[in-house]
């Protein structure tokens, strides 16, 4: 029970900086989390860039079949989408990587678009599907962790049956379902619309599954920092729920969502890719990273880097973004844990 | 005696745990059980016991952080058994509560001057240059100097800590506070500085305390009268000295003969009375008296009926068949 | 014979046909086919799959049935558990067969006029997919439908005396004896339950029986003990004792087995990746054949923007076929097309409006045309979605169509879905489908099954998921045409043809769809497969392989 | 512990229910689902859709519906699809589970194997090059997306390098039943296995490593290391035992997900015919029978294994008994 008093001599000395201040000064220091941070932004940026890329260095519009066009190649025009070359000219082989800044620098793909630029522009997609998702799961999760865990009771028993309803239906099932049944027709309750074609759909139903695995532990937190004495210490003095929500729970559970942040985005990224190699994640003629690997597996043995590529985008930035949460967590929170 | 302050009548916290699918069915725990007492202006009851015996609870109910289940709680001349809303929020000005574990009760992510401010704020008691101004003031009066005010709660010592929690308890200017074993998370050395600083509180400013520990000795400080609770009950209830000087209850007896005593001479000479065993569950007491599987005085009696708290000719009350006089 | 023009048409279509045909055939040995999955109930009178209709043939028997050969004479309709091809009577409503005698199911009974009576009412009781679109014209075929429980089907007269079966039917039907010859009129044993049998196989007449049917593992065929050749043409005896057919083995997988000779044929298309290497490695065990088999784009001609004609037109000029084309496999597996007739259909007459030097074959699109025509249609800034399936090449097939419209002045966006979905979805005329990518292939070769089929008035059902006519085209003129064609068929078949090559190009020329392109099968077997033969009705014919 | 058994059984089951309500709310709500229409074959008769759907009970109130089909998986046990007519889908279900069960208890194997391989090697050498090297190929393990390191691995194995001698030995995609090939079924399954247990190495390794270094602070340890013990015996007798608990409960849930189905990709990618790409051809084909039975099945197993660990942990700890 009795804990080990220091005597503090440094009370001449200024005050210490606040929990974040003194959180990215740890962060900053940590190498690895900044290599990360710095490849994440680069990769964010060259995304950004897409359309200036497709403009002005790739000539192109990744978004049209160019099925009959032509380029120019070591002096020879050449068609994009040529037939093979076999005794019965079986097959369609598009145009390989030329390795050099400028049009199909990593070749066509079967429907003769430029990849090098597909990819920047799948790459928008694959970031903004996978931090929105992000942001949808993290603000969800928050407020039902919150609502569950702060007020207790009915509402508690009602959340938690959902969660674990949603968290013992195979959250990849889950996705696989909903994006099969939706891509049909969209969504359309009451006041809410959304097109089968547009990126809300897979932000939404991502978003959605991941839920449970953050809302559980948020549940728990603010379970236990209800029962904390600085909480009670709170309501004894008369302050109003809200007053301690915003100014003793949710800190402590933005501190923990900070730390889940880059992992969930991570686990989006995956499951984007996964669902859209299923091809019912973003939808032709948009292009995620995932869309253009599903697209390359039918390219494979031809042009496999139509495939190899988006695949290593993926693996780097989930990889950035895993470092980053490590940093995070050991910057922020050494006992966080995604899991449970 | 004028007007109690606080008069806590026939007390009851009850938990009730399991359902219908459990194999034992409803058990009911009993956390406090049928407790009166009452509390004058600028008096302080010292309420002791085992950890566990239901004090804490019976503490966080008198500050409704907890809910009675039975009972009625009187403060100030008001019912507050169930005052909610506003007249709750204006109850509480009155009544604080301070806290066992000084890291625990204060936000580790805000800084002291916010935290002995919130009270002030919660309250509306002035503008902002204002609770400046009573923050600063509150910090002299319990020790802690003005430019410790920007720290963090994790750069004090324990000592410290609990002053900032005094401070934040003071903001209101409460008349009643309720510590719940305020020092025993803290060194000895430390210890008695804090038990010091609340006496000069209690003195200068006239208040009340229910003073919780489970170390008479700490009591014995500040108490002008002490409660000993077993098990979720009051077994001896009366005025400080005569309690502790010539304690009626077997209980009691061996909860003093616990405190060390400094000089070796007179601990020797003193019997040691050690409780057999644990104590009981709550949720399963025995049967007539509840301390009797513990005491080495029990009679057939003990085992069947359970005794009243009925005061002694000393006007003391106690709750116990044979008591010691 | 009708049939002259198709014979023609198929002489060239199969160099390794030919040269495969030089090899003396040996008997015996398994068979060893694959594919990805099982294709539904294996009752054949309720399967409607390609899949299983390549092995039905070897192991039902109809009265009649297309000659089981390769080539040219495959789409010609024989004679087989009957003796004859009856000539319609009663101005092409009654029809008469002698059946054969001392044929017997795989189980042991006997062919009996009863059991022929007995499989059409069948149709009727296990709601056949077309009791009511082909079947009905039987006399009491409607109240069979209505009624099933209680169906005789007095149109059909059965008299075991003389071991005939009498057909009568309401209209006269240039098509019943194809309809005849397909599996649905397979004859199966008198006491075969009138329930969809699902997965238990049910004896048949052919030279192959089920040995074992499970939907997740696979077909095992042996020769059915009970069978004699009674007619080569019409169910030969075949060369295999055994044929297996294996489900789950993706289209990737099933060419690398091929490849290693762990099977001798895979049912699925070859991904378009590994064509080139095939082609390359493997040349000799390549089978190509043009199909009657058709892509094409239905738009709805009752919303806008396409119920403008113009706006259509536009599109149809717009379309460049021969990038259609590559995105199907490039010209060795597809032939550009703007007509709805395929070329191995009979009534075929090569016709294009809708390029830039119209007439017999489509060249190059015509933009400025087609910009004509936009402008004129005054649908430009409409929104169109296209609506394709999300499997290749459907799915880029519907992006290069969205990026046409684009072009055009449509702002188009392009819808992909399941392709379980998409067929019934885009003929539901409540989801308001503009646009979609679709295809046909032929129940039999015939035209109507091509124009009357997708064209007619009453092939359009209002908020039905089965209107197969997802234009939602009606012209009363045109269905008269139609009607006339079928009837001058019956007799002469020649003449009906040019009537129907005629309405093919009154359908075309109304640019109710883009015609994209027609099919040509490509079959990879294995190194050991020979005698390879492709009927245009059934396409590979199995039992017809010598593998020894 | 019976009322904690009784309790979960309850909790259980109410999942299910919410799950089956779930699946079968979604699949209804799908304009086109309807599956009478693709019963019935292409340009049926509306009269024999309309029998179709009498037959198959399509036309009765939706929780009719609900119920004939959850009596007919449960209790008959002879719900048939809607797709391959005739096939009972239970026994298919039931089929293509040890398919699913040998890739993955494969790859639970290696990834076991490794996972303590390299936790330990992490923590024994923690804050060395050999530990921060281990930790980034961990983390690569779990970055990479499985479907396409199963896609590559197919285009070494079965493409490019298929006819070297390294890889000639790879059968072509698919199962083969370790009744008919023990070598074929082990040849045929080691790529998907080792594709598969990627992720868990980097996964496992890393709580591993986590778990070894805060027991190796505990005061047993310094105990075991004050009677003299080397660091290697520390680490492998004491520490290692006690960090596996953490490992063990992670393990139990994973493996449930994953024996459900949760191995889908790695099925797909790899052509067995396992009960995730049973699912996926279910819902690919809106088999609504088909997809009841699967996720269902793949529900009971996270809900059980989710059971188990809570029941293990109990048994352990009977602090959660209380409700929590």
């Amino acid at each position: 029970m009795s804990q080990a008093t220091e005597l503090r001599i440094d009370d001449i000395a200024p005050p210490a900086p606040g929990y974040w201040a003194t959180a990215m000064r740890k962060l900053r220091r940590d190498g690895a989390a900044m290599t990360a941070l710095t490849t994440l932004i680069v990769i964010i940026l060259l995304c950004a860039a897409a359309p200036l890329y497709a403009r002005d260095i790739a000539h192109t519009n990744p978004f049209e079949s160019n099925l009959s066009g032509t380029v120019l190649r070591h002096g020879k025009m050449v068609e994009v989408l040529g037939a093979a070359h076999n005794p019965l000219r079986l097959g369609v082989e598009p145009i390989g990587p030329s390795w050099k800044l400028g049009p199909y620098m990593l070749g066509a793909d079967g429907q003769g678009r430029d990849v090098a630029a597909r990819m920047l522009y799948g790459g928008r997609n694959s970031l903004l599907v996978s931090f929105a998702a992000a942001v949808i799961c993290l603000v969800l999760a928050a407020l039902t962790g919150i609502l569950a865990g702060f007020f207790g009771g009915w509402t508690d028993r009602a959340i938690s049956w959902l969660l674990d309803a949603l968290w013992a239906f195979p959250v990849f099932l889950l996705a696989i379902s909903l994006s099969v049944v939706l891509i049909a027709h969209g969504i359309d309750i009451g006041p809410i619309r959304l097109d089968a074609s547009s990126l809300a759909l897979p932000i939404t139903i991502i978003g959605v599954i991941y839920v449970p695995y953050v809302a559980r532990p948020v549940r728990g937190l603010v379970l236990g920092l209800r029962q904390s004495e600085y909480v009670l210490a709170a309501i004894g003095i008369g302050a109003p729920s809200w007053r301690i929500l915003w100014f003793d729970i949710l800190p402590n559970v933005i501190s923990s969502l900070v730390v889940f942040a880059p992992l969930i985005v991570a686990l989006d990224m995956l499951t984007e890719a996964a669902l859209s190699f299923l091809s019912i994640g973003v939808q032709p003629p948009a292009a995620s990273w995932g869309t253009i690997i599903h697209n390359g597996e039918s390219l494979i043995y031809t042009r496999p880097i139509v495939a190899i590529a988006p695949g290593l985008a993926i693996v780097i930035t989930v990889l950035a973004l895993n470092i980053l949460g490590d940093g995070l967590r050991d910057a922020l929170d050494p006992r966080a844990k995604l899991r449970n | 005696m004028n007007t109690p302050l606080l008069c806590v009548e026939g007390l009851s916290k009850h938990y009730v745990s399991g359902g219908a699918l459990s194999r034992r069915g409803r058990t009911v725990v009993r956390a406090v059980d049928d407790v009166s007492f009452t509390i004058a202006p600028g008096e302080t009851l010292g309420l002791v016991g085992e950890s566990g015996c239901g004090k804490s609870t019976l503490g966080r109910c008198v500050t409704r952080l907890l809910e009675a289940s039975g009972g009625k709680i009187e403060f100030d001349g008001r019912d507050i058994t169930r005052q909610s809303g506003r007249a709750l929020r204006e109850t509480r000005a009155g009544l604080q509560m301070i806290f066992q574990d000084p890291y625990a009760s204060l936000n580790p992510r805000r800084r002291v001057r916010d935290i002995v401010a919130e009270p002030l704020i919660v309250h509306g008691r002035g503008r902002s240059g204002e609770i400046r101004d009573m923050v600063a003031s509150l910090f002299a009066d319990v020790g802690l100097r003005p430019e410790q005010l920007d720290r963090f709660p994790h750069e004090f010592s324990g000592g410290q800590r609990q002053r900032v929690g005094i401070a934040r308890a003071l903001a209101l200017a409460p008349k009643l506070i309720v510590a719940d074993e305020p020092v025993s998370a803290l060194d000895v050395s430390v210890q008695a500085q804090i038990v010091n600083l609340l006496a000069d509180l209690k003195r200068a400013r006239g208040l009340a305390f229910l003073f919780i520990a489970h170390d008479l000795g700490v009591v014995r400080q500040i108490a002008d009268r002490v409660a000993v609770m077993y098990l979720g009950a009051i077994v001896e209830l009366g005025p400080a000295e005569a309690v502790l000087a010539s304690p009626a209850h077997p209980y009691t007896q061996a909860l003093i003969s616990a405190v060390p005593v400094a000089d070796p001479a007179r601990a020797r000479e003193k019997r040691r009375i050690v409780l057999a065993g644990d104590p009981p569950s709550p949720s399963n007491p025995p049967s007539g008296c509840p301390f009797h599987p513990r005491c080495g005085f029990a009679t057939e009696i003990c085992t069947t009926t359970k005794p009243p708290l009925a005061p002694l000719p000393d006007g003391r009350l106690t709750a116990c068949h044979h008591p010691r006089i | 014979m009708r049939r002259i023009l198709a014979i023609f048409l198929l002489l060239g279509a199969s160099l390794a046909t030919a040269r495969a045909a030089t090899n003396t055939p040996e008997y015996g040995g398994t068979l060893r086919l694959v594919t990805t999955a099982a294709s539904g109930s294996f009752d054949p009178q309720i399967n409607y799959t390609l899949r299983y209709a390549e092995i039905y043939q070897a192991m039902y028997d109809g009265l009649v049935t297309f000659a089981k050969v390769g080539g040219p004479g495959s789409i010609e309709v024989v004679p087989d558990l009957a003796t004859n091809l009856p000539k319609p009577t009663d101005h092409g409503t009654t029809y008469v067969f002698h059946l054969r005698h001392g044929i017997e199911f795989s189980n042991g009974a006997p062919v009996t006029v009863q059991a022929v009576v007995h499989s059409f009412r069948r149709l009727f009781k296990v709601n056949s997919p077309n009791a009511g679109t082909w079947y009905d014209v039987i006399v009491g075929g409607r109240r069979c439908l209505a009624h099933p429980g209680h169906c005789t089907l007095p149109g059909l007269i059965a008299d075991p005396a003389t071991n005939t079966v009498t057909f009568h039917l309401r209209h006269p039907d240039a098509e019943f004896l194809d309809q005849l010859a397909v599996p649905f009129g397979s004859i199966l044993p008198a006491d075969t339950p009138d329930r969809d049998m699902g997965t238990m196989p049910i004896p048949g007449t052919g030279a192959y029986m089920v040995k074992s049917y499970d939907p997740s593992n696979g077909i095992v065929m042996v020769r059915n003990p009970h069978f004699h050749q009674w007619s080569a043409i019409a169910q030969p005896k075949g060369f295999p004792n055994r044929i297996l057919y294996r489900f789950g083995l993706s289209a990737e997988a099933q060419v690398t087995a091929v490849e290693n000779g762990q099977y001798d044929w895979m049912y699925e298309n070859a991904p378009a990746d590994r064509l080139n290497q095939m082609a390359t490695h493997y040349t000799k065990q390549i089978h190509i054949t043009p199909v009657n088999w058709f892509f094409y784009a239905p738009m709805n001609v009752n919303i806008p923007p396409f119920n403008n004609k113009y706006a259509r037109l536009a599109v149809n000029y717009a379309v460049n076929r021969e990038s259609a084309v590559k995105l199907s496999g490039g010209n060795a597996l597809a032939t550009p097309s703007c007509q709805i007739l395929p070329p191995q259909m009979p009534g075929y007459v090569p016709y294009c409006p809708f390029t830039r030097n119209p007439g017999a074959d489509w060249s190059a699109p015509d933009w400025k045309r087609a910009r004509h025509y936009m402008q004129k249609s005054g649908m430009i800034g409409q929104k169109v979605t296209v609506v394709t399936q999300i499997q290749s090449p459907y799915r880029q097939l519907g992006v290069y169509l969205q990026g046409v419209l684009n072009r055009l002045g449509f702002k188009a966006s392009v819808k992909p879905i399941s392709p379980d979905l998409q067929f019934t979805y885009i003929q539901n005329s409540n989801n308001n489908v503009q646009i979609s990518i679709t295809d046909w292939a032929q129940d039999y070769p015939a035209p109507s099954d091509f124009l009357n089929v997708l064209f007619s008035c009453k092939s359009f059902k209002k908020g039905s998921d089965n209107s197969i006519n997802i234009s939602g085209f009606c012209d009363p003129a045109i269905d008269a045409e139609m009607a006339h064609a079928e009837l001058i068929s019956l007799k002469h078949p020649r003449a009906g043809d040019a009537i129907w090559a005629h309405v093919d190009r009154q359908i075309t020329r109304r640019a109710v769809v883009a015609s994209l392109l027609s099919v040509n099968r490509l079959d990879f077997v294995s190194a050991r497969l020979r005698h390879f033969r492709f009927s245009g009705e059934y396409f590979f014919l199995p039992q017809l392989a010598v593998i020894k | 512990m019976a009322g904690t058994v009784l309790r979960r059984l309850a909790h259980m089951i109410a999942v299910l229910f919410g799950i089956s309500v779930l699946v079968f709310l979604i699949f209804f709500a799908t304009p086109g689902a309807n599956p009478a229409a693709r019963i019935a074959g292409k340009d049926a008769s509306p009269q024999t859709i309309a029998r179709v759907e009498k037959q198959f009970g399509l036309n009765r109130p939706l929780p009719v519906q609900y119920a004939l089909m959850m009596k007919k998986l449960f209790v008959t046990r002879n719900l048939t699809s809607f797709v391959n007519l005739g096939e009972k889908v239970v026994p298919q279900v039931f089929k293509a589970a040890p398919v699913t069960l040998s890739l993955v208890s494969g790859a639970a194997v290696i990834w076991i194997g490794f996972a303590i391989l390299i936790g330990a090697l992490a923590a024994a050498f923690r804050g060395g090059w050999i530990d921060r090297l281990l930790m980034v190929l961990s983390l690569i393990g779990i970055s990479m997306p499985v479907f396409w390191v199963g896609t590559m691995a197919n285009l070494i194995t079965q493409g490019a390098y298929h006819h070297t001698w390294l890889f000639s030995w790879v059968p072509p995609l698919g199962y083969i039943p370790f009744s008919r090939s023990p070598l074929g079924w082990f040849k045929a399954l080691v790529i998907p296995w080792i594709t598969l247990a990627i992720l868990y190495i980097g996964l496992y390794a890393r709580v591993l490593r986590a778990a070894l270094i805060e027991t190796m602070q505990e005061d047993f340890i310094r105990t075991a290391r004050a009677k003299g013990l080397s660091e290697r015996q520390v680490l492998l007798r004491h520490a290692l035992r006690c960090s596996l608990v953490s490992v063990v409960t992670l393990f139990g849930l994973d493996f449930g997900v994953l024996v459900g189905g949760g191995a889908l990709l790695t099925e797909v990618v790899f052509g067995l015919q396992g009960v995730g790409y049973l699912t996926y051809q279910a819902l690919e084909t809106l088999d609504l029978p088909m997809i009841m039975a699967t996720v269902i099945y793949a529900s009971v197993f996270v809900v059980v294994s989710n059971a188990a660990v809570d029941i293990v942990y109990a048994a352990f700890d009977p602090r959660m008994r209380v409700r929590r």
